[in-house]
């Protein structure tokens, strides 16, 4: 019975594994596959080339793309989590008038279409001077009220009492802020700190918009200047470039995860 | 924080209302970076736009005619935006609901204490790391009728051609099913940690009471997860109401329109038709649309979470 | 970056502002360095802006500000909106200063820019659509790979005898065309179809869109029947996906911009075959609209770095570097000169079927149709357009469908007007 | 120090029921102030107000002669033990303990010695690297302990701080919590349900039931003089016997089955009273007394001392406790003897009826 | 009935140290076995174990026989009360308490009984619709006592269920416990620290010292015949008093100061031993009794009985306990009487010496 039922679930996971995974892995082979080959539907590269890599490499300035994206990912990360933080952290410990309200109104920034605020937000990146610089990239980001929302959430489970022994104690609330709510949230914290960190390497069109020059450019415009629309895309390349740029990213999640599991493995607060 | 107290009993009232006011200001100050940012990048731009949305506007978006809410009229009366309403709809009703539920199953198969289950979370997660514009190109691959992945797998069972995105009929669905893969990843990893964040010794005790796997899952796990569940529902709903990226790259709004949700509408009426006017007052609507959404979710979602 | 006039060489700047991705922008590279190289005094900054429609809409909010270009690269449709914009300097202004010889320009191309007399911007890169067919399937039907369909008699002739079933399956479809508005035009285009009234906005703004006539019937008609019988592929309206399924041998011919016909050669399994554009029967063929896009110069610089632009763009209009261009690319040259060059000879020879491409080009008479259409919300039209040809495949009537677009034009052109 | 008063304070919950009613006490400056009471009768909901963790429906609370109503509990300078611990789980046991130290302006030094000082004395030194959920339920606690003690803070609040300690422990744990609360001059404030921790640590108890406080005084006073039968029977175990009783002249009737006979004055005029004995005060009868025979109907040896349960009537029963261990078996017959001043009469309603300061002497006489 | 038997069983957390050590022990069916011991040392581990909750790690468990090491707690058909009581926080009490009986197949009406049962019992009748946090925390244990009392099943394991319960409601809930125990024929396996629901609930007990058994049998034996010093002064509060002493011929001579003369023969040779007593032993000298004269230096009166510390030799303390309120006050000197026979004599090492069954004698002495 037992058995059979640990069978089962390492059928079911790995069923589930391959088809989380079968669309990765179908971009990494093509990277491999050479132009004509894509287009013809082959699934399994007839030989592994290495040239799409070497031509991605060539086309753009990868590198320092990578870098910069890097860059202003962490930026955005920190910002992110700095700023949610200390904003969940009032909603859910500080009681004070006016805070569901509050509340609700971060919220409603997330119903916001991002269109609607792209252009206004451009401009006023340009009338700041922002513009070809990591703070025009990052500083709009700061805020996000996802983040806060997530946070909000986790703080919610964190026993009343801790709190009630911590103002016992008479410890200010950053104090307990700082050394026991972030602390006990760190699957939450990791969790948001990678949400932000992909998101903010993933964006494209707002890095076109603030940046003109290849110094601050993030590497998803990388991409972009690999495909091409009149003219045949070349896929392996693109792929190859889709693999450079989700490396990082993928790596980050693994990461990441083996700190989750190791906080998760911590357990429960109670 | 360790104030000597005062020598002489100030007025009770006095008391409660420096001392809200201070609460007041201390709750403030934390909130302080997020309103000021909320305000310039948000709040700003988002009034902005209710302005331009009764306006006709030029091409660079300034408003050049006040016009009134006849832009809402118009919209009101459009078939394509009715179309754009229903694609839209219909789009979060295949997502939200099918998301939740696949990566509430992989969280509770990735919540075994099995030996490797450390490596399966990953790769359950892993679509997170991937960008939407990157899974829309494999998507891409995937769907395409003549060489795509999908079509040889179903000809061996005979099935054949199916035109992905190019069926009106299938194309909002294909694109569903693609985001609902790019989306569980992340739902994934929050389930999972709300589900490790309970208590295990309520497990434990379920375990010796005997209950059956679905009992508890019904009884104990959902609940305990319930506030979890909702931030995860509220947030793809939110989501799924602004999805872009995957539409634009795998179906621009067609096949005649039948993927083309208001988002998608709306951007390309601002960047493409540089309808400002028109752009921003499907925003608008769009906006309170998921306002009242989202509002409903809180004031019925809400009441069945509980908390601690 | 601010755009001082000179940098701290003492250069004079130039921020050329394009979207020319993949090896196009490796191509573009290279002919901006050469060009900073032989000329001491002017930098040219070539910076990618994304698709067209991206750069349009950060041009649109940067221009006439400090941030914005000196040379803007938009795509052919966008001339209307550029021209009403009011942020440009028609090139026409250094011509006469001049006294350029526009002569040495491709006569058929420089027409499309040309909006009363005046030329306002400078060609870049142009291509036509021109019909790819493969050879080998055309042998294995009975058909002369050399005989390619010139009518649509003969395109049907031909499609249905590429066909191939096999247990109620289609293998091989015999053509498709793009759900794309470009396509429609041309095939408009090539009968002398007007897209919008007056002389397709050329005389005086647009009011009202009239490609619904007998001439987009007609195309519309063939594309119904063609998809009713069976031979004809629906392949949705990205060009990847259309290019694969030529190259996994799904279509045996289909339309194909002139720029993209090399690397098709390049790496389709089988021979490749190019040709004109099919017509009606019994109509004339007047021939096409170039496709594309052009180099802008904004009003707002100095005039120290509009001497500069224009001089690069001069340059660029030189035979050797549109010869490479050609080549390199296979994007038009706007200078048929650079036809003579010793390596588009070279090129030629290896593939004949890039001839065919400049032929047709070369063939096509000066009339308001094959000028094109001069309205601002062409992005918005054609859109209204590949819906219609979308609603084909639905069993829409092709008249109905076609009348629907055009009045969604007439809106949105009433709309823009209004402006 | 800091003297803790309560005035006609009240608590409700749902604002419907008060779960505290209507109580008014001062707690002194420096004293060991024990509340005792069923479960549930409000105890907690007392120290949480105290702490200002839960508002003060109605009434006053006043620290050190100020009202506190609704000064944060940060402010109000004192230290709590939770009954359900409150740790940090994700600190070790040290961090636990000095966590809030710094906020008192204390030197890392002092805070290491404080610790060390404490955990010695909860015997944790072993423990201090671990983190809680390593610990066992009694470590737990007595982490919880630890601190509140190396706070010093004027005022300590403990909510059953010893409940899942051993007996040994726990008896440490008293002398050393009492030797500490008397070296600080700290103002105790302590919830327990040890009868044993209630007498020996408390300067002063109250007696609380359903939010209602039903006696204060010193421990002996209200063990020996309790004001109502709810306080007689709750303090004391095995609790007081009680039993209905006629009065006929200088008797006592109980259920018209059993009568006992009194020598002194009744306390009042009553007919109908309630007579309370402690079992300590039942005894096995010596030759010369006046005893009674009663059935034993149950026995229990706990080593010290054994219980036995006889038949009073046939529906009530009584309890005897005899120190040591008795061979007494159920069924059989004892004479047993009761000193009539041991007997406490109350008034049907359950209140106390004669009040004579000192009349009662311990049974144990007074020596010299 | 089942049958619960360790054998040799090891546990460790960390793979280091063993927390619990080669353990065996056998629990007939129907018994009502009590774990007793410091905390830390291992009691809600072992009954972890048994409840499968926490993996062996070397050893046996049978339960009714068969071996169940890997056996998951379902299947193992028993109910548990534990320390942190475990409810489920969003269910309300019924809910709770009801929780999981449907998997034993019982109806919604006996479902219902049955918690209505229990409630009655526990006194959570005004309870049953709200939710735990609306509830105090000796409340909160009654819940968790009532949700493995309605299950019936055959094993019963309780993890200190009665810490958090005034004494009053304690001795009904011990009453209870026993008797529902005894009517359903369970086999109960209990925590506690509180003695005297060790001695008056179990069959047998095991007193248990970190991790390792230290003696297992009848309470009152256990009481009366410790077998080394921890059990002696774990068992019995206060504890029994221990003292070093040489042997001098006859006498006992503690620390060179005080000598006490003894009668009877030694129970060794040894030279050294070390004495215990039980403070009931030590009582007020009669005329005639052969007493020692020390000096009281503490004093806690506790209503039923009088705690006197006096000082056997300047370093040592020890204490008598005499039933009743005595008025000694602190710094007198106090003739003192020990029984010879309430001696009991360990080796140094701890071990008890003698172990004549039952060549003890009750103070109290046995009637007739
Ligand atoms: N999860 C754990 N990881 C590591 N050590 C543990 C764990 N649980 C308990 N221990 C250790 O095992 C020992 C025994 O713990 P256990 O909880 O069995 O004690 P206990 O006898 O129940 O004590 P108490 O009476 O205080 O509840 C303790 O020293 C404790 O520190
Ligand atoms: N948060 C709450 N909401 C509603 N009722 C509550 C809440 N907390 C406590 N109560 C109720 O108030 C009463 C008093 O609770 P309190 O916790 O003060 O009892 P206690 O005297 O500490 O009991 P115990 O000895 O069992 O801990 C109880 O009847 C309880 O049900
Ligand atoms: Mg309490
Ligand atoms: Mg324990």
């Amino acid at each position: 019975m037992n058995v059979l039922r640990t069978f089962l679930l390492y059928a079911l996971l790995i069923t589930c594994s391959v088809v989380m995974l079968f669309p990765i892995v179908y971009a990494f082979l093509i990277s491999f596959m050479s132009g004509a080959e894509v287009l013809q539907g082959h699934i399994w590269p007839q030989e592994f080339t290495t040239a799409n890599y070497v031509a991605a490499f060539r086309k753009v300035p990868l590198l320092e793309y990578l870098l910069n994206s890097f860059i202003v990912s962490f930026l955005v990360m920190l910002g992110q989590l700095i700023v949610s933080s200390l904003a969940a952290f009032a909603f859910v410990f500080l009681n004070f008038k006016g805070r569901d309200v509050l509340f609700f109104l971060c919220i409603a920034t997330m119903l916001i279409p991002w269109e609607a605020t792209m252009i206004p937000n451009f401009l006023t990146v340009q009338k700041l001077g922002w513009l070809n610089s990591y703070l025009g990239l990052t500083v709009p980001f700061f805020a996000l009220a996802f983040g806060i929302f997530l946070l909000r959430q986790h703080f919610k489970t964190i026993p009343l009492e801790l709190y009630e022994a911590a103002q016992v104690s008479g410890v200010s609330h950053f104090r307990f802020f700082w050394n026991i709510v972030l602390p006990l949230s760190k699957t939450s914290l990791i969790t948001l700190g990678i949400y932000s960190f992909l998101t903010t390497w993933n964006m494209y069109l707002w890095p076109l918009l603030v940046t003109n020059n290849d110094r601050v450019r993030t590497v998803q415009i990388g991409l972009k200047q690999m495909q091409t629309q009149e003219i045949s895309t070349e896929w392996g390349v693109v792929m190859a470039a889709v693999i450079v740029v989700i490396l990082p990213t993928l790596l980050l999640l693994f990461v990441g995860q083996k700190h989750l599991q190791k906080g998760l493995m911590q357990g429960a607060i109670k | 924080m360790n104030t000597p107290l005062p020598v002489q009993p100030p007025a009770s009232v006095q008391i409660r209302r420096k001392r809200t006011m201070r609460t007041t200001l201390e709750g403030i100050t934390y909130l302080l970076p997020s309103l000021i940012l909320f305000s310039i990048f948000l709040f700003y731009p988002m009034l902005r736009t209710m302005y331009l949305s009764v306006y006709l506007t030029d091409y660079q978006g300034n408003p050049v005619q006040f016009v009134g809410i006849e832009n809402f009229v118009y919209l009101l009366k459009d078939v394509n935006f009715l179309q754009s309403v229903k694609a839209t709809l219909l789009f979060v009703c295949y997502t939200v609901p099918t998301s939740v539920f696949l990566a509430l199953c992989l969280a509770l198969m990735a919540n075994e204490k099995l030996k490797g289950i450390g490596l399966f979370r990953t790769c359950f997660s892993s679509t997170m790391g991937m960008s939407v514009a990157a899974s829309s190109v494999i998507w891409m691959f995937m769907y395409n009728p003549s060489i795509g992945v999908i079509n040889k797998v179903l000809s061996l069972f005979g099935i054949s051609d199916v035109q992905w995105l190019l069926d009106p009929k299938i194309a909002l669905v294909s694109v569903a099913i693609s985001t609902i893969w790019m989306n569980t990843g992340f739902t994934f990893l929050i389930l999972l940690g709300g589900l490790q964040n309970i208590d295990p010794s309520l497990y434990e005790s379920a375990r010796i009471a005997g209950v059956s796997y679905l009992y508890q899952l019904r009884k104990v796990t959902l609940p305990l997860l319930s506030p979890t569940l909702f931030f995860v529902t509220t947030v793809s709903l939110i989501h799924s109401f602004q999805t872009f990226g995957q539409i634009d790259i795998l179906t621009k709004g067609g096949p005649m329109d039948a993927t083309n949700v208001i988002v998608y509408s709306i951007y390309k009426d601002a960047f493409i038709n540089y309808n400002f006017g028109s752009a921003s007052a499907q925003a608008v609507i769009l906006f309170f649309a998921i306002l009242v959404v989202t509002f409903l979710q809180f004031k019925f979602g809400e009441r069945k979470v509980h908390y601690q | 970056a601010t755009t001082p006039s000179e940098n701290k060489e003492g250069k004079t700047e130039i921020v050329f502002w394009h979207a020319m991705s993949g090896d196009l922008e490796t191509v573009l590279k290279e002919i901006v360095e050469e060009f900073n190289k032989s000329h001491s005094s002017i930098e040219v900054k070539p910076i990618f802006q994304g698709t067209y429609e991206e750069a349009l809409t950060k041009f649109n909010t940067v221009a006439g500000t400090k941030d914005a270009p000196a040379i803007m690269q938009t795509f052919e449709v966008g001339t209307k909106y550029m021209i009403d914009s009011g942020k440009i300097q028609p090139v026409q202004k250094f011509i006469d200063e001049e006294n350029y010889d526009i002569a040495q320009w491709e006569k058929n191309i420089v027409n499309y820019y040309t909006v009363n007399g005046k030329i306002y911007s400078m060609p870049f890169n142009s291509s036509t659509p021109v019909l790819i067919y493969n050879k080998d399937a055309f042998k294995e039907a009975g058909l002369d790979p050399e005989k390619p369909p010139m009518t649509y008699g003969e395109l049907k002739e031909a499609a249905k005898k590429l066909t191939k079933k096999q247990g109620g399956q289609t293998t091989q479809y015999g053509f498709s065309i793009l759900n794309y508005g470009w396509f429609f035009e041309e095939m408009l285009a090539v009968q002398g179809g007007l897209y919008v009234n007056h002389e397709n906005g050329r005389k005086e703004n647009a009011t009202k869109a009239v490609f619904n006539g007998e001439e987009g019937l007609r195309v519309f008609d063939l594309i119904r029947d063609m998809y009713k019988e069976g031979t004809f592929y629906n392949v949705g309206q990205n060009w990847d996906d259309m290019r694969a399924a030529f190259q996994s041998k799904k279509i045996a011919m289909y339309l194909d911009s002139s720029a993209g016909v090399k690397t098709i050669i390049d790496n389709a399994p089988f021979e490749v075959g190019v040709s004109y554009l099919p017509v009606p029967d019994g109509v004339e063929r007047q021939g096409v609209i170039i496709g594309g896009a052009s180099l802008w110069m904004t009003k707002d610089i100095s005039e120290k770095q509009q001497k500069a632009a224009w001089e690069f763009m001069k340059y660029l209009s030189t035979s050797e570097v549109q010869a490479k261009w050609h080549v390199k690319t296979g994007y038009f040259a706007i200078n048929p000169a650079a036809y003579e060059e010793e390596i588009v000879k070279a090129e030629w020879e290896k593939y004949p079927q890039l001839k065919v491409t400049v032929d047709q080009l070369k063939q096509t008479k000066s009339i308001p149709a094959t000028q094109g259409a001069l309205i601002s919300v062409f992005p918005e039209s054609r859109q209204k357009v590949v819906k219609a040809m979308e609603s084909l495949y639905q069993g829409v009537d092709p008249q109905e469908a076609l009348n629907r677009a055009a009045a969604e034009t007439d809106r949105a052109l009433e709309i823009a007007n209004k402006k | 120090m800091a003297k803790v008063e309560l005035v006609h304070v009240c608590k409700s919950y749902n604002g419907k029921e008060d779960v505290i009613q209507d109580l008014s006490v001062s707690i002194e400056p420096g004293e060991f102030f024990v509340l005792v009471g069923p479960s549930g009768c409000g105890k907690s909901t007392i120290l949480r107000m105290i702490a200002g963790l839960e508002a003060i429906t109605s009434g006053e609370l006043l620290i050190g002669g100020i009202k506190v109503n609704g000064m944060p509990p940060s402010e109000r300078n004192l230290s709590m033990v939770f009954q359900n611990y409150a740790l940090y789980p994700h600190l070790t046991v040290e961090q636990n303990i000095t966590f809030g130290l710094h906020t008192k302006k204390i030197s890392k030094q002092e805070q290491k010695k404080r610790c060390l000082e404490a955990a010695e004395m909860l015997g944790l030194t072993d423990f201090l690297k671990l983190k809680p959920r390593q610990l066992s339920g009694g470590q737990r606690q007595r982490v919880a302990l630890a601190r509140a003690i190396v706070t010093h803070a004027p005022i300590c609040l403990m909510d059953e701080p010893l409940s899942n300690l051993d007996a040994k422990l726990r008896s440490k744990m008293r002398s050393e919590i009492r030797q500490l609360q008397r070296r600080l001059g700290i103002t105790m404030i302590y919830v327990t349900h040890d009868q044993v921790e209630a007498m020996t640590m408390a300067d002063r108890m109250m007696v609380l039931n359903e939010g209602r406080p039903q006696q204060i005084g010193a421990p002996l006073e209200i063990y020996n003089h309790p004001s109502n039968i709810f306080v007689a029977s709750f303090i004391g175990a095995p609790p007081m016997n009680l039993a209905k009783a006629k009065v006929l002249e200088s008797s006592l009737l109980f259920n018209s089955e059993r009568v006992m006979r009194l020598h002194h004055h009744l306390p009042s005029s009553q007919q109908q009273v309630i007579v309370g004995v402690r079992p300590e005060h039942i005894r096995l009868a010596d030759t010369g007394d006046e005893y009674f025979i009663a059935e034993v109907v149950n026995v229990e040896v706990l080593g010290t001392e054994t219980l036995i349960t006889f038949e009073l009537t046939k529906t009530e029963h009584w309890i005897a406790r005899w120190s040591g261990q008795w061979n007494v078996h159920v069924g059989e017959q004892v004479p047993l003897f009761i000193d009539e001043t041991a007997f406490i009469f109350f008034h049907e309603d359950g209140q106390r009826l004669n009040h004579p300061v000192s009349s009662y002497v311990a049974s144990g006489e007074e020596r010299k």
